[in-house]
């Protein structure tokens, strides 16, 4: 996992499920964290989509369920397009 | 904006919320928001609104979206910016494509939750697919009767939702497919877009014929961001989203412009300062000549800016200036310089000095005799804007983008600025305003207020509420704060149920001095029952506070009641933050209180002991059919 | 695409230049030219042109522009992707912002120089600056008089072209402003966006009135691509540009949509790969159940692709299958997967087999009785794709994305599939080549070619040129290639004069035989003058080559002319490099020529001695109002 | 002068100008190459923003006199845009 996207996903995910930064960690998943129910994902993919100008596939949005991978597949994607690092 | 200045105002909201500074933190957390319109950003202002809302005077509104599609993301982002703007939102979506059962059923949670707006947003795709994709077979396509059919629909559901509640509704027109079906033959007539665009002149003359029920042309909204980027076929696909996520802050801030206009929050005044705002350069170091301003060449983006203003003038939005100049240079200045579009006589007040922005803010107010609340501050200084937002948070401060090419957009993506109607009144305000100087001057070379009132030569006139002026009336009860004594706000729907019922009266006052004519500037519902009228609403327009006005229109009402067997007057005071020039009507006038406690107090008047009389410098003229029961 | 594989297609398009090999150049450039339009890539396909024009057949097309603003980038643009088409335009603009002027000046060049089509394109801004603006003052803008006068000056314009030139005329919608001066108030009615609607619909209405005016929808192509990036106002401002750097290539593609169909380049037949086009995955390695197509999940792309494809036939293309594929596997995957669009019986010709590509897309231009040229070859196999390149250079290769989502955008983004009009013969072609594979296996079947005539119980009507059928005759002279003895092509208008003209007959035909009515295929203009009658044009139709049909016209058109005192019949044949079915028609029928050159020869034919007569398997009918003077 | 950038601008302006990439120069200009005219020269501005993604302000159109000049403003908007190098 890239520790540099990762700790610029911490803060965002922390305002989006109202929670202090450092409740979140690579393990937060649907299971740990309360707020993160099904119309609060479509939320979290829209917003990474909007801040870092990429697209998720819609068999991808099924996979993002904890924070890890969420950081492994936007880096892949980042990567990829050549996008902002 | 650097991101900076963006991360301060953060930690700013946060240090004025913990010191109770609600309205401050408010101010900064608004700033902030500007900056950030993302579906994290609205998570983070919804969470500060949790503890900040309790403290702010917000105005209240309850949403209702009828939707075919998903629109919970743009909903989020609605109610963040909502709350940025003074709205307190109530939004929540009916459930999934299920807007035609929730408008036919009667007893569906759209008409037991009461909203104020129901916005009705359905997609080509959904509701006919044969226009969205064209035909399927080789039959040829019958584009007339999916035309027919689908008015049909809507305006069954129309009048089904205009004959069971009062809400404010916002149909949504079709958005046009990208590429029609049948390529640029499609253009040559009787295709797929014709038909479509026959749909939404269907929807437009349904709207503008029901009372109301506005438009928001989608399609336009689409067409102006380009059909082929906004729509997203893969979030369609897996989650029914027919909005790329890019474009979700779009369409969020689209419905705010209307939910600003139905919800009366609104800016009665854009305040605008002048050097490298309303002209490029500064006077007091460039001189006159240098200014930069003109239709063409390098002046033209505070050119196209002016002329953003003149467009607010043209909807009833007052022009004012706060500016740091000599008062003769700028005066000079805006009535020479060669190419300015506005001129001292579009401002309603000028402000040209050197005291603090703040303080000019609050002369503005004071002299145009609206709330503070009711101003949008224009300034290319990102300090003087934080020194207005922390002595003024009630005033509303845009964010200027560093270019000037952008100052034009930025006014006109301003929601507080939009109307949903004009009436002659608004058109003609600004008018209103040079007669009140005159007015002033006059009122300084009186010697009494007596000979004032005396020498202004008013006459009123009351009318009883019909079609010309039921639109006025809802507008006079959404928008008047001061002299208002109940501050019950009205929609037009409600006003004619009102005016049509046997045991209301609703009437409408027009004032006429020797300046001129005032328009229609006063309002009040009266219900009767039992030998008593009650005084449901009781309101005057600022434009003729502290005429004496008020007192004819009582006195005039009075005379109807006791000519019509009532023997009593009631009503209200309900005090507001605002209203507090209307506390003393009641006990100035001989009512007596009858009941009082934290809502408000209940004022009563014996109509047979008591008799309110018009001041001897007003004329009142009653309409004829003019008759309380 | 690589930029690899994009620079080996310029290296090889000018070794294939230095060789000699015009065409296989060309098809290497068109392929480059996909890949980078942009205006140097423009300016290297022009330098190339001009080496390889000599060498070519292209369409010639002779192009004005009348314009309000600065169009010369995107006509450079349209020049390249016209030469990449098989256009050899010439195109020009008139005078800067002088359209009004060269419309109205009987004598201006824009007459002079006889151009085949003419592009009128007016910005809102030049033409109605009120309506792109909104109110400059405060006087209530005069909407319905703009409306009007903008209008009345376009059927001026449009009247006066139409009386005097020939020249295809190609109107532009006016732009709508991405925001409307009054903000959401313009949405609730009467206001700009309304007003410039209206407008629109008057120029459809006024397109679809006048022969051979048709309609660019330039306000649907800005907000296909978003009204606020479309227009550039740096640019307007400077140099009277309003189009961004980036949407230029997107305005000329829009303009070629025009020219294709306006001149006749166009495709008639789509085929399409089945492995990984047709379908996702690989018949032969994944089977029949894994293959992905459907209108929901992973197949949808595919789905899409077909329906673009099933588009196509909506306009009279005929789909074709050339696909290496074991036939019976394939037959039976286009029978029975579950979620294909399109069945056997979409399909004109199945070329599914073994055999290389280029010999299937031969054998499909056979059956389909089609030149090579009028197919457009879709494969998701770059190497396929070369090959045909190479090998049939007529053909056009589509460039097909990487990812599949993008094919149905690939298929109707190329302009060669544009049509203008769709006449009933177009839109039943497919069946009608079933009845043509049912006709086939009858001549097998038989056992002489007059037992299969004699079968085939034809029945030809001879029908004098109407209202009804101008448009179909017009394009029976735009698309017919190979029996055509002059290959002179005619815009409506033209026919509409001959038509009119004491001294011209113009003539179409039907044919029905027992497999069903074939439509108008065939058509002849006659001149008439001192007793001899000149075949000015003579045409059928691929569709009935081969069946005799030519000698019923003829022994009818004698039979006339004998019946109306006309005793000779003479006639052009011009050679062209596809009429060669059609060479021998006048000797075969006994004329004799009387005269040769480079461009063709003259034969003629004594009705006195010599009386052409007509087949016995052929029934001939005449419409009764028929008489030739 | 970028070397980099200039290397890049010579094969365009080589095609713009319908000329051998080797009759590019940094000094060429509108008095050196004849097809370089107002209508070219407008083609050529509109050529830079297609493909390096940037934006020419009204006032620098008439400043692009030679290929050097137009490098170095090149490269001052690719720098100050972030844009592809």
């Amino acid at each position: 996992m890239s520790e540099n996207l990762y700790h610029r996903l911490r803060p965002l995910l922390a305002d989006l499920f109202q929670l202090p930064a450092d409740q979140i960690s690579p393990a937060s998943s649907p299971d740990t964290i309360e707020s993160w129910d099904s119309m609060q994902h479509l939320n979290m993919v829209l917003a990474l989509e909007q801040q870092f100008g990429i697209a998720f596939a819609p068999e991808e949005i099924e996979q993002l369920v904890n924070v890890e991978l969420i950081a492994d597949l936007l880096e892949e994607k980042l990567t990829l397009s050549g996008g902002p690092q | 904006m650097t991101s900076n200045q963006t991360r301060q105002w953060r930690v700013q909201a946060e240090e004025y919320l913990a010191e109770g500074r609600a309205r401050q933190a408010h101010a900064m957390l608004s700033a902030w928001w500007h900056e950030n319109q993302t579906l994290t950003g609205a998570s983070y202002v919804l969470q500060m609104a949790q503890a900040l809302r309790p403290h702010l005077e917000l105005r209240p509104c309850k949403l209702r979206v009828l939707r075919s599609c998903t629109v919970e993301p743009a909903l989020q982002l609605l109610r963040a910016g909502a709350f940025a703007g003074g709205i307190d939102l109530d939004a929540s979506v009916c459930p999934f494509n299920a807007y035609a059962q929730e408008i036919l059923d009667a007893s569906s949670a759209l008409y037991r939750e009461k909203p104020d707006v129901i916005f009705l947003m359905v997609s080509t795709r959904v509701l006919a697919p044969g226009l969205w994709q064209g035909p399927s077979g080789s039959a040829a396509p019958d584009y007339a009767r999916e035309c027919a059919e689908v008015l049909a629909s809507y305006r069954r559901w129309v009048e089904t939702i205009r004959t069971r509640c009062n809400a404010a509704l916002v149909l949504h027109t079709l958005e046009q497919p990208a590429l029609p079906a049948a390529g640029i033959l499609d253009m040559q007539g009787g295709g797929q877009t014709a038909a479509i665009r026959r749909i939404n002149e269907g929807l437009a003359a349904l709207a503008s014929g029901t009372p109301d029920v506005y438009l928001l042309d989608y399609d336009a909204l689409v067409a102006r961001h380009g059909r082929t980027s906004w729509w997203d076929e893969g979030k369609w696909r897996s989650v029914r989203m027919p909005v790329r996520a890019e474009h979700i802050p779009t369409l969020a801030n689209e419905w705010l412009r209307f939910l600003h206009p139905l919800r009366g929050r609104l800016a009665k005044v854009a305040v605008t300062d002048l050097d490298n705002t309303l002209w490029g350069g500064i006077l007091g170091e460039d001189g006159l000549q240098a200014l930069r301003s003109g239709p063409e060449g390098n002046g033209i983006d505070f050119w196209q800016y002016q002329q953003s203003l003149l467009r607010l003038q043209q909807r009833g939005i007052l022009l004012a200036i706060a500016s740091k100049n000599n008062p003769a240079d700028a005066l000079e200045a805006l009535e020479r310089h060669p190419g300015l579009l506005l001129r001292p006589n579009h401002f309603a007040s000028i402000q040209a000095h050197w005291q603090e922005k703040s303080q000019s803010l609050r002369q503005i107010a004071e002299e145009l005799n609206v709330g503070l609340d009711s101003l949008v501050f224009l300034d290319d200084n990102p300090v003087e804007r934080q020194q207005v937002r922390l002595e003024l948070p009630e005033v509303t401060v845009l964010e200027m983008p560093a270019d000037p090419a952008g100052y034009a957009t930025a006014v006109s993506n301003c929601p507080l600025f939009e109307r949903l109607s004009v009436s002659p009144e608004d058109a003609q305000r600004t008018e209103y305003y040079v007669g009140q100087r005159e007015r002033s001057q006059l009122e300084r070379s009186s010697t009494s207020l007596e000979d004032f009132l005396h020498s202004l030569d008013q006459r009123v006139f009351l009318i009883p509420a019909s079609t010309e002026n039921i639109q006025r009336i809802s507008q006079l009860t959404q928008k008047t704060n001061q002299f208002n004594l109940t501050t019950r706000r009205y929609s037009e729907t409600e006003i004619r149920r009102l005016a049509d019922s046997a045991d209301h009266c609703v009437l409408t006052i027009r004032v006429v001095d020797r300046f001129g004519d005032n328009g229609l500037v006063g309002a009040c519902v009266l219900a009767l029952a039992d030998g008593v009228c009650h005084v449901d609403t009781f309101l005057l327009s600022c434009r003729v506070i502290g005429r004496t006005v008020e007192t004819a229109m009582l006195s005039a009402i009075a005379q109807y009641c006791r000519s019509s067997g009532i023997s009593r007057l009631e009503g209200y005071f309900l005090p507001t933050r605002k209203n507090a020039p209307a506390a003393d009507f009641y006990p100035k006038h001989g009512f007596t209180c009858v009941k009082e406690d934290a809502a408000g107090s209940l004022w009563r008047l014996d109509l047979e002991t008591a008799t309110p009389t018009c001041p001897p410098w007003i004329q009142v003229t009653q309409a004829e059919e003019l008759a309380l029961v």
